[in-house]
C-alpha cells in the first residue's frame, strides 16, 4: 500500500492520533471514489500538523473525517487516546466540542442571520455552559485575543464585517470552547495578502498561549512552512512525504511531488525567471480511477516499471523525515 | 523617444452605488512598449481588475458608470473610438485571459466553437480552414489530443487545460497586446507554473506587450520588465522589475512584500504585517488612502492626497514620506 | 458503513473566489431602495383593506346580501359617490360597495388562511425531506410531484364537484395548492443551506439535529418561503375569484368578486360597466399590492444573501 | 482551485439502467397516487350514489340491489383496482347525466382543442416574450426595461377572467372584430379555425407572457453578467451575436421548465377562457361536469391532465440535456 505505512508514527503522548484513514464517496453516477485511502498521522500536544496538497487530494476530507462529520468509512480516529468510532452519538457530540473546526470560506461559515455575540456563545449556549453573564465576558475576552473590539462589533451580523473579520469570528467562536485541537481547513486561501499575514501571527500567538494542538490544512507550501511543525503531502488521498519543518530548510532530498510543490511556489526576487520550454499539459488523473502501483507515477520524472506495480510505503528517510518512494528512498 | 503601444493618461473608473460613488480607478497613468511586459499587483478591491477591464472598454459608461481619462492604443484612443472600431480591435489587436477559465468559457458551447468563432470574426476564413487553425492553437498552447479537445466541451476539461484554451483563444489572431487578469488565481499551484511559463514563452515568441495583473507578488516577480503596485485605486509605485524588487519607497507596496510568507525565509517567521485594512472608497474623507495604515504617517498624509510623481531613477511614486533605502539590509526580511 | 455524499465533497468549494477581487458587477451594483412609494401605497391599500373588512359589520354600508331588504333600492344604479351607494347597485338593488367589502372578508379570510397552512405544512415538510434526504425526500417528492400533476383550478374544480362550496372546504382545497410549492422552495432551500458551512460548525460545537434545523435553517429558508406566501395569496385570490366567477365556489347571494364579477356576464357588462369595473379594480388592486410587495420582499432579502 | 481532474469518459450502462428505473418507478407512483385521489373523489360526495339513482321512496330490495351493482358494498380496495383496470383499457365510465354517453368520447372530443389552445397559446407567448426579454435584458435598468417590467407586472394581476370579458367587450361587442361563441374545428377549416381561436389564444397568452418575459429576462441579465460574455466582448464579438448566441441558451432552463409546465397546467387551466368563449375543450367540459356533479367525466378529466402533465414533465427533463451539456453528461 503506497503512501501509507505508520513509520511516522510516533509512540504515545499524542492528542490526535489517525491510524489508516479511509474516506470513500459515492458519486452521481453510483460510483464509489476513495478520497483518502489509509492515510495515518498524529498531532503532538501544542504541535501543528500541516496536510498540503493540490485540490482534490482528498485534504479536507481528512479534516472533516476527523470531526465525524460524516464518520470516515474506515479507520480510527483517536482523541487524547479516546476512539471516536467507538462512542454513541451522545458521546460524539460531546466529545466533538475539544476539536473544533474553521472552513476556509469565511461568509458561509456563519449564519447571516444571527450576530456576533450570538454566534461567539454558540457553543456555550448549545451545552449550557457558565451563566449568561459568564458567556458574555467569556465572548468578550476572546474577541479581544483574536484582534476584534467586542464594543464595536457585538451587535453586528456577518454581511458587516468584512471577510478578515468574519474569519476572526470564526476563529473565536472555536477558541471560547477551549478546545484540545483545532482544525484550519485552508482558512487562509480566500484572503488577502495583507490580513493573511495578520492571520498567521494571531495563529502563531494563540497556539503558543493556549497549548494548543492544530491540524493546518492548505495548499501554500509558504504559508504551511510559517506556520507548522510537522508538514504531511498529500497526493490523489494518499501520503507522499512526512518531514519537519526543518527538514524544508536542509538541503535534503524530497518525495518527487514534494519537489515539484516547491519548485512551483512562486518567489519574490529581482531575477528574472526563466521559464521552462513550454511543457504539454498534463491532467491529474481522475480520483474514480486511480494508477496503479504509486499513484503520483503519471506525472513523476523519476518513475520505473517497478512503479507501477508496486506501492511504495512511508519509510524513515532520516529522524525527521519519512518518504514513500521507491526511487528517493 | 519611441511612441509607447500603449498610452494611458488619468484614467479614472467611478461606480455610483448605493453607498456613493466608488472610484475604483482614480487617475492611473502609464505607457506600455511593444513587448514589454507589465505586472500590476494589488489586493482585493485595489481596483486593479477594473482598470485592466476600462482599458479593454468592457466597462461601458452608462448611469451608474463613468470613464473619464485617455487610452490611447497604437495611435487610437480606445475610449473615443466607435463601437465599431473598437470591436475591430478587441480579440484582434488587443486580448484577455480572464481569471477564471470555467466561467470565462461558455458552458453549452462547444471548445472548438469558442476558438473558430473568434477567427472567423476578425478573420476572412472558411469554417474548415478555422478549424484547422484552431487545432493548431491547441496544439500550440501544448494541449495533447487537440482535434480530440476541439468537439469537447468545457466542463470536460480540467482547470488548467481550460486556462490553455483561453490563452489559444486570446492569441488566436495574434494580438499586440495581452492583458491577462489573474490568469492562475484558479488554479493549482504545480499547474499555476505550467500556465505562468506557457504564458511567458508565447509572449517572447511573439514579442507580445502584456498586462499581467495579479494579487500575488511572487507572480509577477521574475516575469515583467516593469512591475506597478495598486492601492484603493491608484498606482502608489511602479518602477523596473529589478529595481522595484530591490527596494520598495512606499510603504505599502514594502509592508506588502515583507506580508507575504516566502520559502526562503526561516520557518515559523514572524511576519512584519500591514495593520488594518483597506479604505472604504465611497466614504472617503480625504488625504493619503494608506495613510490609516501607515507607519510613517505625518499630519500632511491625513489632509492631503500625496500627487503620482517621477523620481529620478524612473520610478514613480505617491509618498509624501518614501522610504529611503538603506546599505545592506534590502527590505527588512532575511534572505 | 457505505457513506452516500456528492463527489464534490472531495474537492474544497471551488475557490474561484478566492483571492478575486470583487467584480464591479458584484461590489457596486446599484441596489433599489428597498420600499418605495409604490410599495408603500401597496401596503396602505391592504393595510385599508383589511382593516374595513374586519369591522365590515360596524361600518353604515348598505345591504350586501339580503334582496328582501332592497326592495325599494333602485336596481343598476351607477356609481354616485354623493348618494346612498357611492359604488352603485346590482341587478337586485343591493350595494356594490357594501358587496365588495364583504368580499374582500371572504377573499382575505380564506386565501391567508390557506397560504398560513400552506407554510406551515410546506415548511415543514419541505425542510425534513431537504435535511433527511433519501427514502424520506423519495416519498415525499412522490407526494407532491402527485399534488403538482393535477393544475390548480382543475384541482379546485374536481374538489368543488364533491365538497360544499363552505369557506372552510375552500381553506382545505386553496391549502392543497399551496403546500406542494412551499415543499419545493423550503427543500431546495434546505439544501443548499445544509451544504453551507456553518450547518457543519453547529454540529461541531455540538448541536443536535433538532437545534440544527430550528436555529440554523429554519430562520433562512423562512426568508424564501415568506416572499413566495405574499405572492401564493395573491395567486389564491385570483384561483378563489375564478372558482365563483365560474359559479362552482361560494355562491350568490353571498358576495365574493369572482361571482360579482360574473353578474356581468351575458351583456350587462356593456349596458352597465360599473357591476364588473368595481370589483374588478378591487381584484386587481389587491393582487398587484401582494405581487408587488412578495417580490420587493423577495428581492431585498435576496440580495443581502447573496451579499452573504 | 478548480478541481484538476479529468472527469471519466462513461459510467457504466446498468447504473445509467437503474437510474431510469428508479424514476419510471416514481413517475408511476405519481399516476397511481393521483389516480386514488381521483377514484377518491366519488368517497368524498356527500350522500349516497344509489339513492340518488332510485330517487326517494325506493324499496329496500332494490337498494340492495342498485348497490351491488354499483358494486358499493366491496371493500375500496378492490374498488378501485377494478375502477383502475377499467381506466386503463379506455373505458371511464358513463356519464351520469343525460344525454349519457360514454366519458372517452367526450374527453376525445374535447382534448384537441385544448392542446390546441394550449400550444397556440404557448408560441404566441413566446413569440412576444423572447424579443421583449432580450430587448428589457439589453440595457437592465434603462427606460425600455422598466416600461416593460412595469406593464409585465400590471397584466400579472388581471385575472384571466377579467381580461377576457375586457377583450370580449372591446374586440367582440364594440367593435365586431371577431365572432364569439363558435368554434370551427381545425379539421374543418384551418383559416376559419385560427379567426375563431385569435381571441381565446390571445387571453391565454397574455396569462403567460408576464411570467415568461420576467423569468427570461431576469435569467438573461445573470447570463450577461457572467465572466464568458465578458470573454466573448472581449473577443470583439458584436452584441446582438452575444446575445443571440453565448446569452440566450444558458439563460434558458428555467422558460424550458416553466414552458412544460405551463402547456401541461394549461390543457386544464384554459377553463376560464373555454367558458367565457363557449369552446368545447377539456376545462368547460369539467365545469360543467362539475356544475352538474358528473363525476365520472370529472374524474376522467383529471385523469388524462394528470397524465399529461407528467409525461410532457418527463419530456422537459429530458429537453434539459439537449440545452446543457453539462446535465447530459451527469446523465450518463
Amino acid at each position: 500500500m503506497a503512501g501509507t505505512g505508520k513509520a511516522h508514527l510516533r509512540d504515545g503522548g499524542a492528542r490526535l492520533t489517525v491510524k489508516d484513514l479511509v474516506v470513500e464517496f459515492r458519486t452521481k453516477g453510483d460510483q464509489r471514489v476513495q478520497a483518502v485511502s489509509g492515510v495515518s498521522f498524529d498531532v503532538l500536544p501544542g504541535e501543528t500538523l500541516s496536510i498540503v496538497g493540490e485540490s482534490g487530494c482528498g485534504k479536507s476530507s481528512v479534516a472533516r473525517a476527523v470531526m465525524h462529520l460524516p464518520a470516515p468509512t474506515d479507520g480510527a480516529v483517536q482523541l487524547n487516546a479516546l476512539d471516536l468510532g467507538s462512542l454513541d452519538k451522545k458521546a460524539l457530540r460531546r466529545s466533538r466540542v475539544a476539536m473544533q473546526i474553521v472552513f476556509q470560506d469565511p461568509v458561509a461559515s456563519l449564519n447571516p442571520r444571527r450576530k456576533v455575540k450570538d454566534l461567539v456563545q454558540e457553543g456555550a449556549s448549545i451545552w449550557g455552559r457558565g451563566t449568561a453573564k459568564s458567556r458574555d465576558r467569556d465572548a468578550r475576552e476572546v474577541l479581544d485575543a483574536v484582534g476584534l473590539d467586542p464594543d464595536v462589533v457585538w451587535n453586528r451580523r456577518p454581511h458587516e464585517l468584512s471577510g478578515g473579520q468574519c474569519q476572526r469570528v470564526s476563529i473565536a467562536r472555536a477558541l471560547v470552547m477551549e478546545p484540545d485541537l483545532l482544525i484550519c481547513d485552508e482558512i487562509l486561501s480566500s484572503l488577502d495578502v495583507s490580513i493573511q499575514a495578520q492571520m498567521l501571527n494571531l495563529l502563531r500567538e494563540t497556539k503558543a498561549q493556549r497549548q494548543l494542538s492544530m491540524l493546518f490544512i492548505a495548499h501554500d507550501l509558504a504559508v504551511v512552512k510559517n506556520i507548522s511543525d510537522r508538514i504531511l503531502v498529500m497526493y490523489l488521498g494518499k501520503v507522499c512525504e512526512v518531514l519537519d519543518v526543518e527538514a524544508l530548510d536542509r538541503p535534503a532530498t524530497h518525495h518527487p511531488y514534494t519537489q515539484l510543490l516547491l519548485e512551483s511556489v512562486p518567489t519574490v526576487g529581482s531575477s528574472r525567471v526563466v521559464p521552462s520550454k513550454a511543457p504539454a499539459g498534463q491532467d491529474l488523473p481522475s480520483p474514480l480511477n486511480p494508477p496503479s502501483g504509486c499513484r503520483f507515477r503519471t506525472r513523476c520524472p523519476l518513475a520505473t516499471p517497478r512503479c507501477a506495480v508496486e506501492e511504495p510505503r512511508l519509510e524513515r528517510k532520516s529522524d525527521d523525515q519519512f518518504i514513500a518512494c521507491h526511487e528517493v528512498a | 523617444m519611441i511612441k509607447p503601444l500603449l498610452h494611458v493618461r488619468d484614467l479614472r473608473t467611478v461606480f455610483q452605488t448605493a453607498r456613493g460613488a466608488v472610484p475604483a480607478v482614480a487617475g492611473v497613468s502609464f505607457d506600455l512598449q511593444a513587448g514589454e511586459t507589465l505586472g500590476i499587483v494589488g489586493e482585493s478591491g485595489s481596483g486593479k481588475s477594473v482598470l485592466g477591464r476600462t482599458i479593454m472598454g468592457l466597462v461601458a459608461p452608462s448611469r451608474t458608470t463613468a470613464v473619464h481619462g485617455t487610452v490611447e492604443y497604437d495611435g487610437t484612443d480606445l475610449l473615443q473610438a466607435s463601437p465599431k472600431r473598437r470591436r475591430a480591435l478587441l480579440g484582434a489587436e488587443i486580448a484577455m485571459v480572464f481569471q477564471d477559465p470555467l466561467s470565462s468559457l461558455n458552458p453549452v458551447k462547444r471548445i472548438g466553437i469558442h476558438l473558430t468563432e473568434t477567427l472567423r470574426q476578425h478573420r476572412e476564413l472558411s469554417r474548415s480552414e478555422a478549424r484547422k487553425r484552431a487545432v493548431e492553437l491547441l496544439d500550440m498552447v501544448r494541449i495533447p489530443e487537440a482535434a480530440r479537445r476541439f468537439d469537447q466541451y468545457p466542463h470536460e476539461l480540467s482547470g488548467g487545460m481550460r486556462q490553455r484554451v483561453m490563452i489559444a483563444m486570446a492569441l488566436s489572431c495574434d494580438p499586440k497586446l495581452l492583458i491577462a487578469d489573474e490568469p492562475t488565481t484558479a488554479l493549482d499551484v504545480t499547474v499555476q507554473r505550467q500556465v505562468l511559463d506557457l504564458l511567458a514563452v508565447l509572449c517572447q515568441e511573439r514579442k507580445m506587450a502584456t498586462i499581467l495583473i495579479s494579487h500575488d507578488l511572487g507572480i509577477v516577480s521574475g516575469r515583467s520588465d516593469r512591475v506597478a503596485v495598486m492601492y484603493a485605486g491608484r498606482i502608489v509605485e511602479s518602477a523596473a522589475a529589478e529595481d522595484f524588487f530591490r527596494h520598495q519607497h512606499h510603504p505599502y507596496p514594502r509592508g506588502l512584500l515583507a506580508s507575504t510568507p516566502q520559502l526562503d525565509s526561516p520557518a515559523r517567521t514572524v511576519l512584519t504585517t500591514v495593520p488594518g485594512r483597506p479604505p472604504d472608497l465611497a466614504r472617503w474623507r480625504g488625504g493619503c488612502h494608506f495613510s490609516p495604515r501607515c507607519p510613517n504617517v505625518q499630519e500632511r498624509c491625513r489632509q492631503f492626497e500625496p500627487p503620482v510623481e517621477q523620481t529620478t531613477d524612473g520610478r514613480t511614486l505617491a509618498c509624501f514620506h518614501p522610504v529611503a533605502p538603506k546599505g545592506g539590509e534590502v527590505n527588512g526580511r532575511n534572505r | 458503513m457505505p457513506r452516500t455524499e456528492p463527489i464534490s465533497a472531495i474537492t474544497p468549494p471551488a475557490a474561484g473566489a478566492t483571492t478575486a477581487p470583487p467584480g464591479p458587477a458584484a461590489e457596486t451594483r446599484p441596489r433599489g431602495a428597498g420600499f418605495d412609494v409604490l410599495t408603500l401605497m401597496c401596503g396602505l391599500w391592504l393595510l385599508t383593506l383589511a382593516v374595513v373588512a374586519l369591522v365590515a359589520p360596524l361600518l353604515p354600508l348598505g345591504e350586501h346580501q339580503d334582496s328582501a331588504l332592497t326592495l325599494a333600492e333602485p336596481i343598476y344604479a351607477p356609481p354616485d359617490l354623493a348618494s346612498a351607494h357611492p359604488l352603485g347597485t346590482n341587478a337586485l338593488g343591493l350595494d356594490l360597495l357594501a358587496r365588495v367589502i364583504y368580499g374582500a372578508r371572504i377573499s382575505l379570510v380564506v386565501c391567508i388562511s390557506a397560504v398560513l397552512i400552506g407554510m406551515a405544512v410546506g415548511g415543514i415538510v419541505g425542510i425534513t425531506a431537504g435535511y433527511l434526504r433519501g427514502k424520506v425526500d423519495v416519498v415525499i417528492g412522490v407526494l407532491t410531484n402527485s399534488l403538482l400533476a393535477v393544475p390548480t383550478l382543475i384541482m379546485l374544480i374536481a374538489l368543488a364537484s364533491v365538497l360544499r362550496p363552505t369557506p372552510q372546504n375552500m381553506v382545505i382545497a386553496l391549502s392543497l395548492v399551496a403546500v406542494p410549492g412551499m415543499i419545493r422552495v423550503a427543500r431546495a432551500q434546505t439544501l443548499a443551506l445544509s451544504q453551507r458551512e456553518y450547518v457543519t460548525v453547529a454540529r461541531a460545537l455540538g448541536a443536535r439535529r433538532s437545534r440544527v434545523i430550528l436555529r440554523e435553517l429554519l430562520p433562512n429558508v423562512a426568508l424564501a418561503i415568506i416572499p413566495l406566501g405574499m405572492i401564493y395569496i395573491s395567486a389564491l385570490i385570483v384561483a378563489e375569484a375564478s372558482l365563483s366567477f365560474l359559479g362552482i365556489g361560494i355562491r350568490p347571494p353571498q358576495p365574493t368578486w369572482g361571482n360579482m364579477i360574473a353578474e356581468g356576464q351575458d351583456g350587462k357588462m356593456e349596458q352597465y360597466p360599473f357591476l364588473v369595473i368595481v370589483p374588478a379594480f378591487f381584484l386587481f388592486l389587491t393582487v398587484f399590492s401582494f405581487n408587488l410587495i412578495g417580490e420587493r420582499l423577495r428581492k431585498v432579502w435576496d440580495t443581502r444573501q447573496v451579499k452573504l | 482551485m478548480v478541481n484538476d481532474v479529468e472527469a471519466p469518459r462513461r459510467a457504466p450502462r446498468p447504473k445509467r439502467a437503474r437510474r431510469a428505473a428508479g424514476k419510471a418507478a416514481q413517475l408511476l407512483a405519481v399516476l397511481l397516487i393521483v389516480s386514488f385521489g381521483t377514484f377518491m373523489l366519488s368517497a368524498l360526495l356527500p350522500g349516497d350514489p344509489a339513492v340518488a339513482i332510485l330517487g326517494e321512496g325506493h324499496p329496500p330490495e332494490a337498494y340492495e340491489q342498485v348497490r351491488q351493482e354499483l358494486g358499493l358494498n366491496d371493500p375500496l380496495l378492490s374498488r378501485y383496482v377494478e375502477w383502475l383496470s377499467a381506466v386503463i383499457r379506455g373505458d371511464f365510465g358513463t356519464s351520469l347525466i343525460p344525454p349519457q354517453s360514454e366519458v372517452s368520447s367526450r374527453l376525445a372530443s374535447a382534448f384537441p382543442v385544448s392542446l390546441q389552445l394550449a400550444v397556440m397559446a404557448l408560441i404566441l407567448a413566446l413569440v412576444i416574450s423572447i424579443p421583449l426579454a432580450m430587448v428589457s435584458a439589453y440595457r437592465a435598468g434603462g427606460v425600455v426595461d422598466r416600461i416593460v417590467s412595469a406593464i409585465t407586472f400590471g397584466i400579472l394581476s388581471v385575472p384571466s377572467f377579467v381580461a377576457g370579458l375586457l377583450l370580449i367587450a372591446i374586440a367582440v361587442n364594440q367593435f365586431e372584430l371577431f365572432p364569439r361563441a363558435h368554434w370551427v374545428r381545425l379539421t374543418d377549416s384551418v383559416p376559419d379555425n385560427l379567426y375563431h381561436a385569435f381571441l381565446p389564444v390571445l387571453t391565454i397568452a397574455l396569462l403567460e407572457i408576464p411570467t415568461f418575459t420576467r423569468l427570461l429576462r431576469s435569467d438573461l441579465v445573470n447570463t450577461l453578467q457572467e465572466d464568458f460574455v465578458l470573454a466573448s466582448r472581449a473577443k470583439g464579438m458584436p452584441s446582438w451575436r452575444i446575445m443571440l448566441f453565448d446569452a440566450f441558451r444558458p439563460s434558458s432552463y428555467s422558460i424550458i421548465t416553466v414552458v412544460g409546465l405551463a402547456l401541461a397546467s394549461l390543457i386544464g387551466s384554459t377553463v376560464i377562457v373555454e367558458t367565457l368563449f363557449s369552446l368545447p375543450g377539456m376545462g368547460s367540459l369539467v365545469v360543467h361536469a362539475a356544475g352538474q356533479g358528473d363525476l365520472p367525466i370529472v374524474q376522467g378529466a383529471v385523469l388524462v391532465i394528470a397524465v399529461t402533465y407528467v409525461v410532457i414533465n418527463t419530456a422537459v427533463d429530458a429537453a434539459y440535456s439537449i440545452v446543457d451539456p453539462r446535465i447530459r453528461r451527469a446523465q450518463n
